[in-house]
């Protein structure tokens, strides 16, 4: 197990700088997911601190030591992949054995270490078997299982549940997240799914176009979302983004230009904001009364244990999404009442889109 | 697949594959023919079917050459011709292997050059190519040797370029894995590339074996000496010869013994073989 | 727009039958969905539809009017397949516009439809480009746009959304589900992701081992799943599976050898049953009353809107999943006390794994 | 990429490649200042720079040929290579399209047996049909003919099993959406399949070309008249004439000519040649 601590890491192809300055500490046992849409740069980060890819600038130290020059199998890191790479030819026995012997473990201590791995992954009757042999999710298990067995100090991930479908994918991550409750090594996790994100991590790392966004537990990302790209990206359906006015009593906020809310704290300045709400905060209310407001349903998605709603709003289709527990009965064209808990809202500056906070901190 | 219903389009196109099959196939007929005959029977036309002098004409071409020619003894062609096409195809594959992994794995200055000038290569006429090789190997005394006979036609570029491509489809985290797994670039040659490239090498094999084995022009230049002609070499000999009525049940013989090694090798290394260019299944 | 009539279709691959007999009438303009694992033999439903595979016995019916004999290109449908099977080579106009050139519709008729087909699908920007110059979406949409200047009677879709990322596949299906609103054709849609088809369809049938499970509306499915196996694959996470003996008043209950509980209306029959119980139906108990149950809190998953609690009851692990609303503040080794209402219980034979009714029918 | 650090070994590489670079265009160099000497300065040794009779022997050899040999001229030499070379090419590929496109989606049975007759042909030596062969062709009074120079060579399998090999990588979502869309098997060859392998088609015609070009034993066969000669006939009896010492300088001259017309095919077709040989790139 190991301490990883970047230093204000930097990539550049040629003259395009990739990554603009990525700086994190991440302790020992703690699992870091970082996330971002496709071709942000995260998983240039993850390659960096494996070693296949050259360090612009800035520092990577392991256990206190700059790896930035050290070739990758200097580095004690192991490195799952999103195709699992594993080697075609090779049985998954050798397959796992490999790193050991290239280091020239002896033969004993190999087969032991290998075995030990075998059973923890539930491969132990598959040593024998060649990749092409096996389903997506037990190639999967190989690809960790050929991590373990050389007891690294730091796991990467790269994306290593995407090439899985939905229901695979859903009991990979649970067998994944037991795995490091078992084992507790210092991982490193790179996904573009959000799920994953909340799912895994002890911290998320939200990573847009090279810049990194926000590096909180998932929870406070999920609730203290510090940008808008944030609010928007992590949360499934999105997060409703509105325009809204607030007075100068900066308690009484104008949304849409026809929907009054009046707020319980004040926000810090008044003026003009991006609102956003997400789906799961807004609620069926059932008659006119505190916040709630009409809304004309365009849509309805019945999931069977909730039900996504799309609304519009007087003459902006599309404008809300509500998710609504159970079967409710509506049907597309009805018009419905929605409340919401103004304790929920999230406001973003319109040009930044950075975060606002409420005049009480750490309560908003 | 398109399934057509129409039973009339089905016989028109079974007509006109039995009728290529045929034309395949008929030239081996006739060669396993004429070589049953004694000679006076294919002077004016070859028969229909096969005579009785059968294992004597093979016997005789075997073991002592057409006497008419002055030519060597079979055998001792398919001898040479055994050691030629091995030489080659075992030479190309080695080289090439190598060098298209340098290409595709190490990143050097000028590769796109190196790359270019290999590819040039496969475009040159063997020709240009051939008179100044001849003096450099006459140069070296290499005249009649093995080692004359195969060097030259070892080096070219088809087998690289071929290889290249295949190890372009051998995927980049393979090679980042075994880099983490701690493996250099000589181990990775080693333990993964070369087992993967398994099928691929055994149908180049067969290709360059058969392409070895079929070379005529460059075994007439660089052998003057009669034991170290080639089958084909023999075959075109025993021809030309100008002086003598052909001997056709002789050279049909000779033809049908060149035929047999390329197909024994087809045989054995089929099952690899076809692995190696068929690789999807529709 | 046309109906769609199955009667007892069949299909075999030399000796074995794959699909065993399926029938169904799909109404004009109806949206089916027809939904199982890979391998169930739901393609090939659709695939014998389309006329692309033949059909081993039964008969299927467009408009009244028996099919089986017919090519493809006779049968008036329109088909969209998962890789999209564009041509690689044509423009996008060209593609949209190649089953009318091939019918010999005159340049400017053509024109026109594709035009029109473009602008539904906010494609007229781009008719211009070669597929490869398209994103995933995009060619989704011209994959549709190529079925529609067809005007065919009948949609067919192959899994089309399979090949997009998730977030993209939540807005394509929403495009989809508008689509349809819009032109009210009859749809025959395959697909092996639940979500798409609770969301899209105006009737699912569920397939297992070419065997048809079910076929009702997507509420009917999820709330009284006609067997084990509907049960366990529509709903994600999937519904809790439990041993459970109701005694010979049909009344009481014995979950799991230890948890009592006990029903409001009394079930068909006494015995040993399995017990499903949805994930969203359990819920946290303040204190111990009525059914509530001690749960040993395994794993804890937040998503931010909701988290997934995986707990174990007594000596069994991963017992059960329950998905509750918000944060709550639960940690893995913490108990709980987890209630659930059991008007919500479902149950199903253990040998034929077929749902048991209650004795008031309809009200289950 | 396996990024290097060591400059040593860069060194050695370096040093191995520009070797074999020198020894791939070195006969170039020579054959070009072998052509521009006269023949006298060529008896014993190569000289090592350009003389000054570089436009007159390619005019000479060009317009009339070499006169000690009694060769025919240069150009109309080929002209004739020219004819063989694009009747070969063009002719191979007409043909394999279409048997390769039956072959892969047309259901009839025996198909795996017509498939794996084309394949065994691929293994066939030349040696082994061209006598048959010739025998045809002499009997159809095609001999001295382009129609007899260019039709035996043009059966073949290679090419065949190269479509049907890319035809396989055609997704069948293709098909099965052409039949919807209602194209029958033609309108799918004439607007799918054949337009998707434009690439393949412009890669094929380069080797084809130049695979016909170098054709030596058939042409050598079946030509009697000098006025039918193509190139590489012409050199080869250039430089075996055995009545007199070969004029290297018209020989060599005669060598760079007969490269040109495939350097140009290469260079004309290159983009779409490339395109078709390298898909993925690394």
């Amino acid at each position: 197990m190991a301490e990883v601590h970047l230093k204000d890491v930097r990539k550049s192809f040629g003259k395009s700088e990739v990554v603009h300055g990525v700086s994190a500490k991440i302790t020992e046992g703690e699992f870091l997911v970082i996330v971002g849409p496709s071709g942000c740069g995260k998983s240039t980060v993850l390659r960096m601190i494996a070693g296949l890819e050259d360090i612009t600038s800035g520092e990577v130290l392991i256990n206190n030591t700059v790896v930035n020059d050290l070739e990758p199998k200097a580095r004690d890191i192991a490195m799952v992949f999103q195709n699992y790479a594993l080697y075609p030819h090779m049985s998954v026995f050798a397959n796992m054995a490999y790193s050991l012997k290239v280091r020239g473990i002896a033969k004993k201590e190999t087969r032991k270490r290998v075995e030990d791995a075998a059973r923890i992954l539930g491969l132990s009757d598959m040593l024998d078997r060649r990749p092409r042999q096996l389903s997506g999710g037990q190639r999967q298990r190989v690809a960790m299982g050929r991590a373990i067995v050389r007891e690294p100090s730091v796991f990467l991930f790269d994306e290593p549940l995407s090439n899985l479908d939905a229901k695979l994918r859903n009991q990979m991550r649970v067998e994944l997240k037991k795995l490091h409750r078992r084992l507790g090594h210092t991982s490193i996790y790179v996904t573009h799914d959000q799920i994953e994100a909340m799912t895994l991590a002890d911290r998320i790392m939200v990573i847009r176009e090279g810049h990194m966004e926000q590096l909180a537990a998932p929870t406070e990302i999920y609730e203290q979302p510090a940008s808008l790209f944030v609010a928007r990206f992590i949360g499934s359906p999105a997060m409703n983004m509105l325009e809204a006015v607030v007075d100068h009593d900066r308690l009484s906020v104008t949304v849409a230009g026809r929907i009054n809310l009046r707020l319980r704290r004040p926000l810090s300045r008044p003026g003009s904001f991006t609102l956003g709400i997400r789906p799961e905060d807004l609620h069926k209310a059932a008659e006119q009364q505190g916040n709630a407001f009409q809304a004309r349903v365009d849509l309805v998605e019945p999931l069977g244990s909730d039900t996504v709603i799309h609304c519009g709003i007087a003459e902006m289709e599309d404008a809300l999404i509500a998710r609504l527990p159970g079967s409710p009965r509506i049907s597309a064209g009805d018009t419905i009442l929605l409340d919401l808990d103004p304790t929920k809202l999230h406001f973003f500056d319109i040009e930044s889109g950075a975060r606002i906070r409420r005049t009480t901190p750490r309560q908003d | 697949m398109m399934v057509e219903k129409r039973p009339f389009s089905t016989v028109i196109r079974h007509l006109v594959l039995l009728s290529g099959v045929v034309l395949v196939l008929f030239p081996i007929y006739v060669a396993l023919v004429a070589s049953s005959h004694p000679v006076e029977n294919l002077l004016g036309r070859i028969p229909a079917w096969f005579g009785g002098q059968f294992i004597d004409n093979y016997k005789q071409i075997l073991g002592s050459g057409m006497s008419a020619a002055r030519s060597a003894p079979v055998g001792l062609m398919m001898v040479n011709s055994l050691i030629m096409a091995l030489g080659i195809a075992v030479g190309k594959i080695s080289i090439s292997l190598i060098s298209s992994y340098a290409i595709v794995y190490f990143r050097f200055p000028l590769r796109p050059v190196f790359f270019w000038l290999i590819f040039i290569t496969l475009m040159l006429p063997v020709e240009v190519r051939i008179l100044p090789t001849f003096q450099v190997i006459a140069d070296l005394h290499m005249l009649n040797t093995y080692a004359g006979l195969i060097l030259p036609l070892i080096a070219s570029a088809t087998a690289t370029f071929l290889f290249r491509q295949f190890f372009m489809t051998i995927p980049d985290e393979l090679l980042e894995a075994a880099r983490i797994d701690g493996a250099g670039p000589l181990r990775f040659f080693w333990d993964v590339v070369l087992p993967l490239s398994r099928t691929n090498i055994a149908a180049l094999f067969v290709i360059l074996f058969i392409y070895g084995w079929n070379q005529y022009l460059w075994p007439l230049l660089v052998t003057t000496e009669e034991n170290m002609y080639t089958v084909v070499m023999g075959i075109q000999r025993m021809v030309t010869a100008t002086d003598w009525v052909p001997q056709w049940n002789m050279i049909m013989a000779t033809a049908i013994l060149g035929l047999l090694p390329p197909v024994i090798v087809v045989l054995v290394m089929q099952r690899l073989f076809v692995k190696g260019l068929i690789e999807t299944e529709k």
